[in-house]
C-alpha cells in the first residue's frame, strides 16, 4: 500500500517502518497498559494527596534523575548500533550493543540500590499506599528490562554471524529496547515528580 | 551523509538530558526546605514533559521521522490519547475529592 | 521386547488397581451406606472420631493407588492415535484429560485424611472437611464426560478399515457420560436423587466409572492382543 | 464453514439445506477434528462468560474488603446461582480439552520442537484445576450450608477467589511457551503481533500477584489493576487466539511446510477447477 503511495516522489528515500510491525503494536499496547496503570495511580494519588507527598518525600530525585540519564544514554546507544549495523558497520555495532547492555546493567543496579535504601527507611510495598505504586511500577519496569537483555541478547546474537544478520530484527529488538526507555521517562515524571 | 546523523543523535540525547534536568529545577523550585507540595502546575508540567521526550524519542531514535505518515500519525495520536488519560484521571480525581 | 509387550504390563496393572480400590471403596466407612449431607456436625464429627482407623486406611489406599487410571487413559490416547484421523487433536484431547479425575480425587482424598487427622477439632471444621471432600468426590465428573464423549468421537470418526474399536464401544461411551452427568449437581440439593449420597450422583455415576473401567479394560485387552499377532504375523 | 476444500476422498458437497450441509460436513469436511475443536473452544468461552458474569455473579469480583456478615449475605443472595452454576461448570469444563487440544495442535503445526506442544498441553490442563475447579467447588462449599460459621464460610471466600485470581504460573509460563513458539515458528501459523501480546498476557499474571498480598485498592483481586486491566488484556487475547485458529485451520493444509496465504492458494485452487 505504502509503496505505491510512495512511487509517485521517486526522489525521496523509501519510507519505512523500523522493524517488524508487529512489534510496533506491542509497544503501543504496552505502553496502553503503562497509561493504565498510570491513571489509577493519578486518580487514586488525588484522593489522598498528603499521604502521597508524605511517602513521596522520601524518594531521592537523584538516583532517579541518574537512572533516566543512564537509560537514555542505553537508548542512544541501541539507537546507533542500528545505523551502524544499517552501514554495515558490525564491528561498531556490536560495540554499542555491548554499551547498551552495560547500561541497561547500571540502570538495573542502581534500581536495586534504590529499593534495598528504601526498605531500609521502612518503606516496603506494603507501608503505604505510594510505595505500592512505587513498587509495583519500578518492579514491572525492571521486568521489561530483564526480558531487555534477552532481546539484546538476541541482537548480538545476529551481529555476531555474517550468516544472520537480520536488519528487520535488529531494529525490531531495538525498539524493544526503547520502549523500556520510554516507558521509565513516564514512570519517572510519575513518582518522581509529578506533585 | 552518515556523520550527520551520528551528530543529531547525540543532539537528541543532549536535548533529552536537558529536560531531564529541567525536572531538577521544577523540583527544587516548588519544595520548600524538604517538605512536598501538591501543585497542578508542577504535574501538568511533568506530564508534559515527558510526554514531549517520548514523542522525541520516537521520532528520534526510534526513527519514526522516516516511517510511513500512517505510523507518524499513529505515535502521535498515542501520545495525544495518553496526555488525555492522564491528565483526564489527574483532573476528574481532583474534582472528585 | 515388543512394544506392545510394555503396554500388555500396563494393561494388567489395571485389575490389579481395580481390586485394590474396591477393597478401598468398601473399607471407607462413608461410603456404604454414603454418608447424608444432611447429618448435623456433631454427627460428622463423631464419624471421624468413632471410625478413625478405617477411614485412614481407607483413605491410604486410594492417596497410593487413585492415579492408577491415568496409564489406562493414556493407552486410550495411544489406540486413538493408530486410527485414520488427519489430525492428532482428539489423542491430545484424551491426554488433557488424563491427569484431571485422578487429581480431583486426590484433593478429595486429602480433605478426608485431613477430617480423620485431629478428629478431636471442632465440629464445624470437622464437617467443613467433610463437605469440601464430599463436593469434590462428587463433582469430579467433567473429565470424566469428556473423556467418553471424546472416545467415542474418535471411534465414530475413525475412517480406518477395520476400525481400532467397534462402534458399540462409541455408544457405550455416550451412555456412560450421560450417566455420569448428573453428578456435576451433586451439591445443589441435600435430598433426593441428586444429592451426593442420591441414586444418582452416587449410586449411578460410581457404578458408571466402575463398569467404564471394566469393559474398557476388557476392550483394550482385546485390541492389544490382536496388534501383538498382527506384529507377530508381519516378523 | 467456509472453506470446503474437497480432497480426493470427500465426495463432492451435495449443497441442500443448512442441516444437509451441516451433516455433510460432520461426516466428510477434511478438517472436521480441527473445526469440531475451534467451535468447541467458542462454545466453552461463550458458556465460561455467561456462568461467571451472569449466573453465578462471582465476576467482577466482589470485595475482599467486605466483613463477614456482608459476605455471608453475599453467599446468601447467591445461593441457587452459585450452586447451579458451578453445577454447570463441572458439567461442561471438560470442554477445555479440546481448546488446549487445539491450541497444542498449533504448536504442532510449527517448524518447532515437539517440546513446545506436549508441555503447552500438559501445562494448561493442569491450569484448569486451580485456576477454575477448585475455586468452583470452594465457591460450593461456601454456598452450601447458610448456617455454617461465619468465619469459615468467608475462609471459602478468600479460597475461593484466590484461587482464581491466584493461579498464576500455568498461564505465565503457558503464555511464554506459546510465544516463544510462535517466534521461532517459521511455517507462518499465527502473526508475530500475537507473540508479543502473548507477553503482555505473561505479564498480566505478574501483575495480579499483589492480590495475595492486598486486601483494599487498586491490586487487591477486585481492585482497578489487578483486576479491570487485566481483564481487558485477558479478553482481547482470547479474542485474538479465537480468531487467529480459524484462520489457521482454513489456511490448514496438512503438509509439514509453511501453511499457505489465504489469498495466495486462491489462485491455484481457482485453477485446478
Amino acid at each position: 500500500m505504502t509503496n505505491l503511495a510512495e512511487s509517485e516522489h521517486v526522489t525521496v528515500p523509501p519510507r519505512r517502518v523500523p522493524g517488524q510491525p508487529d512489534m510496533w503494536l506491542f509497544v503501543l499496547f504496552e505502553a496502553m497498559l503503562f497509561t493504565g496503570y498510570f491513571s489509577v495511580y493519578l486518580a487514586l494519588r488525588t484522593q489522598n494527596e498528603d499521604l502521597f507527598l508524605q511517602s513521596q518525600a522520601d524518594l531521592d530525585l537523584r538516583v532517579g534523575v541518574f537512572n533516566t540519564i543512564v537509560l537514555l544514554s542505553s537508548s542512544w546507544a541501541v539507537a546507533r548500533c542500528v545505523r551502524a549495523a544499517r552501514a554495515g558497520q558490525y564491528r561498531s555495532a556490536m560495540t554499542f550493543a555491548a554499551a547498551t547492555v552495560g547500561f541497561g546493567v547500571v540502570f538495573a543496579i542502581f534500581k536495586v540500590g534504590e529499593w534495598i535504601h528504601e526498605i531500609r527507611l521502612g518503606n516496603t510495598f506494603t507501608s503505604s499506599e505510594f510505595f505500592q505504586h512505587y513498587y509495583f511500577l519500578t518492579s514491572l519496569h525492571l521486568i521489561h528490562v530483564l526480558i531487555g537483555f534477552i532481546v539484546l541478547g538476541v541482537l548480538i546474537y545476529q551481529l555476531r554471524s555474517p550468516l544472520r544478520r537480520s536488519q528487520e530484527l535488529v531494529e525490531t529488538c531495538a525498539t524493544y529496547w526503547h520502549t523500556v526507555d520510554f516507558l521509565w521517562v513516564m514512570i519517572f515524571a510519575m513518582l518522581y515528580i509529578v506533585r | 551523509m552518515r556523520d550527520k546523523s551520528t551528530k543529531r543523535l547525540l543532539i537528541v540525547w543532549a536535548i533529552l538530558t536537558a529536560l531531564t534536568l529541567v525536572y531538577v529545577w521544577l523540583d527544587h523550585t516548588t519544595d520548600a526546605n524538604g517538605t512536598l507540595h501538591a501543585s497542578s502546575v508542577v504535574t501538568v508540567s511533568a506530564i508534559a514533559i515527558a510526554l514531549i521526550k517520548v514523542r522525541i524519542i520516537f521520532r528520534e531514535f526510534m526513527e519514526v521521522r522516516g516511517a510511513p505518515a500512517w505510523l507518524c500519525r499513529l505515535t502521535d495520536g498515542w501520545v495525544v490519547v495518553v496526555a488525555a488519560c492522564l491528565l483526564g484521571s489527574y483532573f476528574i480525581g481532583s474534582a472528585v475529592a | 521386547m515388543r512394544r506392545t509387550d510394555g503396554e500388555l504390563i500396563m494393561l494388567w496393572a489395571l485389575p490389579a488397581m481395580l481390586i485394590i480400590w474396591v477393597s478401598a471403596f468398601f473399607l471407607f466407612p462413608g461410603f456404604l451406606h454414603p454418608m447424608s449431607p444432611t447429618l448435623p456436625a456433631e454427627e460428622v464429627a463423631a464419624f471421624y472420631r468413632d471410625e478413625t482407623a478405617r477411614i485412614r486406611y481407607s483413605m491410604i489406599l486410594f492417596n497410593w493407588f487413585g492415579v492408577g487410571l491415568i496409564p489406562t487413559v493414556i493407552l486410550l490416547a495411544m489406540q486413538v492415535r493408530k486410527m485414520a484421523h488427519r489430525t492428532p487433536i482428539l489423542s491430545f484431547c484424551l491426554i488433557a484429560c488424563a491427569g484431571g479425575p485422578p487429581t480431583l480425587f486426590l484433593i478429595a482424598n486429602m480433605f478426608w485424611l485431613l477430617g480423620a487427622f485431629r478428629p478431636d477439632r471442632s465440629p464445624e471444621l470437622t464437617q467443613l472437611l467433610n463437605d469440601l471432600a464430599w463436593v469434590t468426590f462428587t463433582v469430579l465428573v467433567p473429565y470424566l464426560i469428556a473423556q467418553c464423549l471424546l472416545l467415542a468421537l474418535a471411534i465414530y470418526w475413525d475412517r480406518g478399515d477395520p476400525p481400532v474399536f467397534r462402534p458399540w464401544v462409541a455408544h457405550f461411551n455416550v451412555l456412560i457420560a450421560v450417566a455420569l452427568a448428573p453428578a456435576a449437581f451433586g451439591a445443589v440439593t441435600f435430598t433426593g436423587p441428586l444429592a451426593w449420597d442420591g441414586l444418582l450422583s452416587f449410586w449411578v455415576k460410581n457404578s458408571a466409572i466402575a463398569l467404564w473401567i471394566v469393559v474398557m479394560g476388557i476392550v483394550l485387552a482385546q485390541r492389544i492382543r490382536q496388534q501383538r499377532a498382527e506384529v507377530v504375523a508381519a516378523a | 464453514m467456509s472453506t470446503a476444500t474437497t480432497l480426493p476422498d470427500a465426495p463432492e458437497f451435495p449443497g441442500g439445506s443448512r442441516l444437509q450441509r451441516f451433516a455433510w460436513n460432520v461426516r466428510h469436511h477434511p478438517k472436521r477434528e480441527l473445526w469440531f475443536a475451534w467451535y468447541v473452544m467458542v462454545v466453552f468461552y461463550n458458556l465460561y462468560g455467561v456462568l461467571f458474569f451472569l449466573v453465578t455473579r462471582v465476576q467482577p469480583p466482589p470485595s475482599p474488603d467486605w466483613d463477614t456478615p456482608l459476605v455471608v449475605q453475599w453467599f446468601d443472595e447467591h445461593h441457587l446461582g452459585l450452586l447451579t452454576g458451578f453445577g454447570v461448570v463441572f458439567l461442561i469444563s471438560g470442554m477445555c480439552a479440546p481448546m488446549n487440544a487445539l491450541l497444542a495442535y498449533s504448536m504442532w503445526r510449527m517448524s518447532v520442537s515437539r517440546v513446545f506442544a506436549y508441555s503447552y498441553l500438559i501445562m494448561y490442563s493442569l491450569a484448569a484445576l486451580p485456576g477454575m475447579l477448585v475455586m468452583a467447588i470452594a465457591m460450593t462449599v461456601g454456598a452450601l450450608r447458610a448456617d455454617r460459621d461465619p468465619e469459615l464460610i468467608v475462609w471459602m471466600y478468600d479460597f475461593a477467589f484466590l484461587s482464581f485470581s491466584g493461579t498464576m504460573g500455568v498461564f505465565l509460563v503457558g503464555s511464554v511457551v506459546w510465544l516463544v513458539a510462535i517466534l521461532l515458528d517459521k511455517n507462518n501459523v499465527f502473526p508475530k503481533w500475537f507473540a508479543y501480546l502473548g507477553l503482555c498476557n505473561a505479564l498480566t499474571e505478574v501483575v495480579v500477584a499483589p492480590a495475595w498480598i492486598f486486601q483494599r485498592g487498586a491490586f487487591a483481586w477486585n481492585g482497578a489493576i489487578a483486576w479491570w486491566i487485566n481483564m481487558v488484556v485477558f479478553i482481547l487475547y482470547t479474542a485474538a487466539f479465537i480468531v487467529l485458529l480459524r484462520r489457521m485451520i482454513e489456511r490448514e493444509d496438512f503438509g509439514t511446510g509453511p501453511l499457505p496465504d489465504p489469498a495466495a492458494k486462491a489462485e491455484p485452487v481457482k485453477a485446478a477447477r
